[in-house]
């Protein structure tokens, strides 16, 4: 039966027979045609959805291509799942998680009218560590870089980077990347002790390294958390051929062959001998000359025996920083104290000349370690090999102690528990501790790698040590961290360098009693160089210097390298180095008595490095003046200059002058404030936010007008020094205030 | 032009793709889907000009003329269709009525105008083998005469000659002079502003470039082109013309043959007739000449005043006009126009190498198309969904089954795109791709990935 | 007039009409001004170019810079890759190290050239402000500099130009003195024949007047070149030339800036000495200027030699080159030029008529492309294979899974772009679906298949 009102049987309809043509290759998709279409084609999209161009590929994450393993041409891995499957990447510019943010200008913040700095200090900091991957750098693990406005480096916001009391050591000079290595000598006691003992001592050597961390240390103290730079120090340092030849400077290496954990661990070894070294020539009263050497030095015997006659030879090897070894093939990862025995008695084959046997044999190699134990332990990482890696990567795997024992030709370590049960049984053992650590971090692929040093600031605390005070130094970055941060790596990103264990028996043992000591015999003397055509008068031995003698001070500049800039592709500009300055003059003025106004240093120093602009008009140094052949000035090395203003420094004078701010930046000392007296803040109209220059301030005060021609520092001192003494009589009358607003 | 009989309906351009709202205020790097494929303009524009060329009309009583068919005939005065059954009216110019069809070659295939005046008797046949000097000048602004030949087929004496085929091409009489002209309602110079009469003299320094490069090349080949008149000079894209009709007053007037010198001066002064009347907007400014040459000192540079004394007057020392002499004086203009046609050419070239990547992006996903998920080899251990089409599968889900965080699907045609051009070029970029449970990542370039395609297309083609 | 319902319609074809003028029948010597600026096979041609835009380097360490990423390091020596690993050497001109980078812009998703030049430290910002002034220099035959600005992302001190992108150019230097030239083994012209003069000598002239144009629009804004050089102009197309790296010599001396007249002057001497280099066929011609010229008048037309005369002693009157003097001079080869590349704007126009479906296509096959198969979606009823989906999942086996009677795999392109152009209107035609257990058969329409694509989609964009 069928329905009356079926439906019409639907067929499908009969084809038209296609167009009998060959798309090829190079034939256009046009050649099927279009049928005719009364309605909107399906292919049409809205038009009103927005899509974006230009998107750089999207990056497999490091640890996924860590994992990877190749089948054929494709490679597997696990899917961590931080995502959806084929989830977009919504951010357009990949930002690096953790980036921070340059702090505002300070001179912007003024501008704004914003002094509120009661912004959570931990915020910029800590705040991203949830989202972090595990291959991700962590905000403050960040390279830092200064920015300049265009009032240059004092505008920029440090203490932003730097609440804490330990003074962080400016970027942009030459070899810089020694920062972290520089702070953890500071942060060593002993080292530390020496340093600055052995900078009081009258040593003229002007490549001496040990002096220069002695003024480095001292600064550090002094600026108690106000940003320094190593420029002093990193100037000594640079001039150095010996580092040169050993690849240890920045500049000149191209960027692909500098591994910069291998250059710090080089300079640590170099710096060990060398300021060993330094100390010989010329060593602390009371001391023998080798003191330093034994505190660092860790003197064995390689003993080395051949497999055919079993002759037994001896040779000493006797090293100031030991490369640790990591064990090949180990089935488990040992303790850091067995890679550590293991790195010492190094045990090997080798083929060598027996004498005996007459011929080369393979010998075996064993080293002894006598029991001459250093103070201070110094170790490279060394941690590039894939196993190396895997050791570091162990959670809590660095100890904080270490115990030492050598008997009996043997050389026995124990950490941990064990240590604890040799310490009571064994009276021989030495306890280390961990001091500090330079650890360099790796980011991704488009940032260079930089150095950390991460220090346990605790064992510099004067007095009893009360628990552990770990920092992270990341150049003028400063911030206080746990012992649990500082002491685990991460080896996508976080490895270590150098290691700095010191003797349980010195920690803590700060010694200040080099301020009592100061050889201060360069500032009576004239040097032969030094014959003045300043009127400029020596201090004689009843003008010694006591604490709060009033002098006045003025330094003279010239540019070292250009100022550079960098110009974006949207025409932003940007300072990236200010140009860099020298000192070329620096002349002290006796600020009382008799001879008041009368200078007793106008020293020129003599400048190596090609000027590449005498700013004369400022300077009043013309070209030759620093050139011993041309100058008809007495000229002197920097370091004797500068060892000058540090004795008066540290024999508690105070420093009159106009705009010291500057000049004490790029002399490379740090004055507290109680011992400086600028005309710039004297006479500083708060109302104004107006800053005086000194030819103004000479010229309404003093009726002078000075500065017509070049500048000349003595003038400047000593016009400073005036301004000085007119404001005390103004004050005096108390009618300074009136007399500033007028 | 004719709407078709059978399929009464138009092409629907603006159906085609939606015409917009067209977002405004993009940022630099944002698209809509009209910036990611060709411009409607061009597109609807050539179109219509291959549907024009296309077009046929149904139930012609016209006959084959020649080797030349399907002929539809054209009303060059009226751009515009004049609705479905207005007959064309028949033109007289030549002093013979004349026809103008478009007809398609059978030895080509392609479409040419047949012009064809009627009641013309060849007694000469050296007439019309003038024609054969034309066919050699090839030249961007002179419409190539292809043939001439004389027929009976429409019932009379009939010569015919054959031209390049211009789709939608209007002459200068049509859009400077005609009744829907644009100049139409443009009052003289002096109300325009300062840009308008910058625009106009541009466009006329554009036409003097390129007439005087067509004169060089039909005088250089020992010939005049006798046809500078603004309703034989079509103008067939932007600001793009050409001479059309050139060698029939040369075949009509073979017998009382002018000396070539003669004709060739007097193109000169037709072409100064034709660019004042255009420049005064006005057909019959010659009429009184001085006025429009005060119109013109007044309102243009005075090296359009010059370039008119010139061919006007020829040159001060008396003697002919010489191309030699009039393209120095036109030098500048010409290697500006030479410029921007350069520039043109790089517009054209980029936006074709974009059409020809759509082409290569329809066949790369017509092999996705064969390749995935074919139901019959899903037995087959070689065409199971592993190896290859595995890869293939995820590589497809990878393109088209983006999300968001949420999981709602992102239909981002860039990324679309910008994976099937690597994917064709087969760069070296590695991508990770997902297992479907979200398991394993694949990582892989699309180098192999490409190799995987192909290989198993080419497999999948040799079973076929 | 009828009604369609289930009538089939033929597929019209009239979108596909070759457009333009033809020229089937040119002899050789025409074809060499014709084809001036066109490369034989565009299509390989563009295929090419776009391979190279999309290049990428794998486990590339290079950085981004500014708004760039994707570096590629290029060698402009070495034209072609030299395996996958060779290590390209910076090149040393502008007296740094240079480098030249192919980059992606994140602005506008375009590729770019990056020029590095190592080791430039910059003090004063006006300096880089002058390519402020280049970037308006718009010409076709200057290549356009974008951007430049200073970066440390090298890890040292650079200085980048960002240029205009010419995939798989090559410079004059290459060309015609690289160790591949195609000119390498050819003698002095004594030994060429005539026609292989008359060819280089059309090629010299191609170079003279693009140099001329690129020179003319400098000059004019205030600039001068100063890289007329052979290894400082590109060669983008066949024929077409492009002067390179203007900006950076005025970036580089800006502190000893020299007077523009005499710069400019200088252009025209190096215009000369490239010339003169390329047409001896020696780029030492210049060592022994006399002979060369004496080789030029024995070899070339008079015109070449008066060209050469002209830029290398000035005006015979004294007083400076100009550029009005020097066009006046070339008007004719300037003009010939012009008919060239018109000629070439029609025929790429031509080839472009041709390729106006393929983004149909495109977006019609992603489209396809986002709703299938979509497996997040598996457990949602309204997304499961059933309704809708399941329609489309079928249509896309009946577009591209057909099988012969053997059930061997049919790869019919036609057969899929007739399905897609049908589905794409909308027709009425019925096509039968079978289902993937073959049980069942599904007779439904383009008409609603295509209702129920776009309902799917509309669901899929309103989640999205």
């Amino acid at each position: 039966r069928f329905t009356e009102l079926s439906n019409p049987v639907e067929w499908a309809s009969v084809p038209t027979p296609l167009p009998n043509v060959d798309i090829g290759p190079d034939s256009a998709l046009s050649m099927v045609g279009m049928p005719y279409y009364r309605e909107q084609l399906l292919s049409a999209w809205p038009s009103h959805m927005v899509f974006e161009v230009g998107k750089p590929p999207p990056k497999i994450d490091s640890d996924i291509l860590a994992k990877m393993k190749m089948h054929d041409f494709v490679g597997y891995a696990p899917n961590p799942r931080r995502t959806r499957r084929y989830q977009v990447e919504t951010a357009k510019v990949q930002e690096k998680p953790g980036q921070v943010q340059a702090p505002k200008f300070r001179s912007e913040k003024a501008r704004e009218g914003d002094f509120d700095d009661k912004i959570d200090e931990n915020t910029p900091w800590s705040a991203v560590t949830g989202d972090l991957r595990p291959f991700d750098v962590p905000a403050m693990y960040h390279k830092v870089e200064i920015k300049y406005s265009r009032f240059g480096v004092d505008d920029f916001d440090f203490e932003f980077y730097n609440k804490t009391k330990y003074s962080g050591l400016e970027t942009h000079i030459t070899n810089s990347y020694s920062n972290p290595l520089l702070q953890l000598l500071k942060f060593t006691p002993m080292i530390r002790n020496y340093a600055l003992h052995h900078t009081t001592r009258n040593c003229l050597t002007e490549t001496c390294l040990l002096c220069e961390l002695g003024f480095l240390f001292d600064m550090l103290d002094k600026a108690n958390g106000q940003n320094c730079q190593a420029t002093n120090f990193l100037k000594t340092f640079s001039s150095i051929s010996q580092a040169s030849a050993m690849g240890l400077f920045e500049e000149g290496m191209p960027r692909s062959n500098q591994s910069l954990s291998g250059m710090i661990q080089s300079l640590n070894r170099f710096l060990m001998e060398k300021i060993s070294t330094d100390f010989k020539s010329c060593p602390v009263e009371g001391r023998d000359e080798l003191d330093l050497e034994n505190a660092l030095i860790t003197s064995s015997m390689t003993c080395i025996k051949c497999s055919n006659c079993g002759t037994e030879t001896m040779r000493p090897s006797n090293s100031f920083v030991r490369e640790l070894a990591y064990p090949k093939k180990a089935k488990t990862l040992g303790t850091f104290s067995t890679v550590l025995k293991h790195s010492i008695e190094r045990d090997g084959q080798t083929r060598g000349w027996c004498d005996k046997c007459r011929r080369y044999l393979s010998l075996t190699t064993k080293k002894v370690v006598h029991d001459v134990q250093p103070k201070v332990l110094m170790f490279n990482a060394a941690a590039i090999s894939p196993e190396s890696k895997m050791y570091w990567a162990e959670r809590n795997w660095l100890p904080r102690e270490i115990g030492i024992v050598v008997q009996d030709r043997k050389f026995l370590c124990y950490q941990g528990a064990e240590l604890n049960k040799v310490k009571e049984r064994n009276p021989n053992v030495v306890v280390y501790e961990l001091v500090g650590l330079v650890a360099e971090i790796t980011g991704d692929q488009d940032t260079a790698p930089h150095l950390v040093g991460l220090i346990d600031v605790a064992f510099t605390t004067p007095g009893e040590r009360k628990g552990s005070n770990w920092h992270l130094f990341n150049d003028f970055l400063v911030r206080p961290v746990s012992q649990e941060e500082a002491m685990n790596f991460a080896p996508a990103w976080k490895l270590p360098s150098v290691l700095c264990f010191q003797q349980k028996s010195e920690s803590n043992m700060v010694d200040n009693s080099w301020k009592n000591n100061l050889d201060t015999s360069l500032l009576f003397k004239n040097l032969p160089l030094a014959l003045s055509t300043n009127n400029c008068q020596p201090l004689s031995m009843d003008e010694s210097p006591t604490p709060g003698t009033v002098f006045a001070i003025d330094a003279e500049f010239v540019a070292l390298q250009k100022e550079e800039i960098e110009v974006k592709a949207d025409g932003t500009r940007e300072t990236i180095r200010p140009s860099r300055l020298s000192l070329a003059r620096v002349s002290v003025l006796r600020g009382n008595g008799e001879s008041e106004g009368v200078p007793f240093i106008d020293d020129y120093i003599h400048t190596k490095e090609p000027v590449v602009d005498y700013l004369t008009l400022f300077s009043g140094i013309e070209p030759g003046d620093l050139d011993p052949m041309q100058s008809k000035h007495p000229l002197v090395s920097l370091k004797v200059a500068y060892k000058k203003l540090w004795i008066l420094l540290n024999l508690g004078c105070v420093f009159v002058g106009h705009g010291l701010l500057k000049d004490f930046r790029i002399i490379n000392i740090h004055v507290p404030k109680e011992q400086v007296i600028d005309t710039v803040d004297i006479y500083y109209k708060k109302a104004r936010q107006r800053k005086l220059s000194l030819r103004f301030l000479a010229y309404y005060f003093l009726r002078q007008n000075i500065q017509t021609g070049n500048h000349d520092s003595i003038e400047d001192a000593n016009t400073a020094l005036r301004l000085y003494k007119k404001y005390l009589e103004f004050e005096d009358a108390g009618i300074f205030e009136q007399m500033l607003n007028n | 032009y004719y709407a078709q009989q059978s399929y009464s309906q138009p092409l629907q351009y603006h159906l085609y793709a939606p015409l917009g709202p067209h977002k405004q205020n993009l940022l630099s790097y944002q698209r809509t889907v009209h910036d990611l494929f060709l411009k409607d303009s061009i597109r609807e524009d050539l179109q219509k000009k291959a549907e024009a060329t296309l077009q046929i009309l149904p139930n012609s009583t016209l006959p084959n003329v020649d080797s030349y068919h399907s002929l539809v005939p054209l009303d060059l005065h009226v751009a515009k269709p004049q609705g479905k059954n207005a007959q064309p009216q028949p033109q007289s110019t030549f002093g013979h009525t004349s026809w103008v069809y478009k007809a398609t070659s059978n030895k080509d295939g392609l479409a040419y105008i047949l012009r064809r005046l009627e009641g013309f008797r060849l007694s000469n046949e050296k007439a019309i083998r003038v024609v054969e000097h034309w066919k050699r000048v090839l030249n961007a602004n002179v419409v190539t005469v292809h043939d001439a030949f004389t027929t009976r087929v429409f019932g009379d004496n009939s010569i015919v000659f054959v031209f390049d085929y211009f789709p939608l091409s209007q002459t200068l009489q049509d859009i400077h002079f005609g009744p829907n002209s644009r100049y139409q309602n443009r009052h003289h110079g002096a109300h325009q502003n300062q840009t308008q009469n910058a625009n106009t003299e541009h466009m006329l320094w554009s036409y003097i470039v390129q007439i005087a490069s067509a004169l060089k090349t039909i005088h250089a080949a020992g010939l005049a082109a006798r046809t500078i008149q603004p309703n034989k000079i079509l103008l067939t894209n932007k600001n793009r013309i050409r001479i059309n009709c050139c060698s029939i007053f040369d075949v009509l007037h073979f017998e009382n043959g002018r000396p070539l010198l003669e004709l060739q001066q007097d193109d000169y002064i037709a072409f100064g007739k034709l660019i004042l009347s255009i420049a005064c907007n006005n057909p019959h400014a010659m009429h009184n000449a001085q006025k429009s040459m005060d119109f013109i000192g007044r309102t243009f540079t005075p090296e359009l005043k010059n370039f008119l004394l010139y061919v006007f007057n020829g040159p001060a020392s008396g003697g002919p006009r010489t191309m030699d002499e009039l393209l120095s004086m036109i030098s500048f203009q010409l290697i500006q126009n030479f410029d921007s046609s350069l520039h043109q050419n790089d517009v054209l070239e980029s936006q074709f190498s974009k059409e020809l990547e759509n082409g290569r992006l329809v066949r790369l996903l017509c092999k996705f198309g064969f390749i995935n998920e074919r139901p019959e080899f899903a037995h087959d251990h070689k065409w199971s969904e592993t190896g290859d089409r595995y890869l293939i599968m995820l590589l497809r889900d990878y393109i088209f089954h983006q999300v968001d965080e949420a999981g709602n699907p992102v239909l981002d045609l860039v990324h679309v795109l910008s994976c099937l051009n690597k994917l064709d070029a087969g760069t070296d970029e590695r991508i990770m791709l997902v297992s479907r449970d979200e398991q394993n990542c694949l990582i892989v370039s699309f180098r192999e990935l490409k190799r995987a395609i192909e290989a198993s297309y080419s497999e999948l083609s040799k079973r076929g």
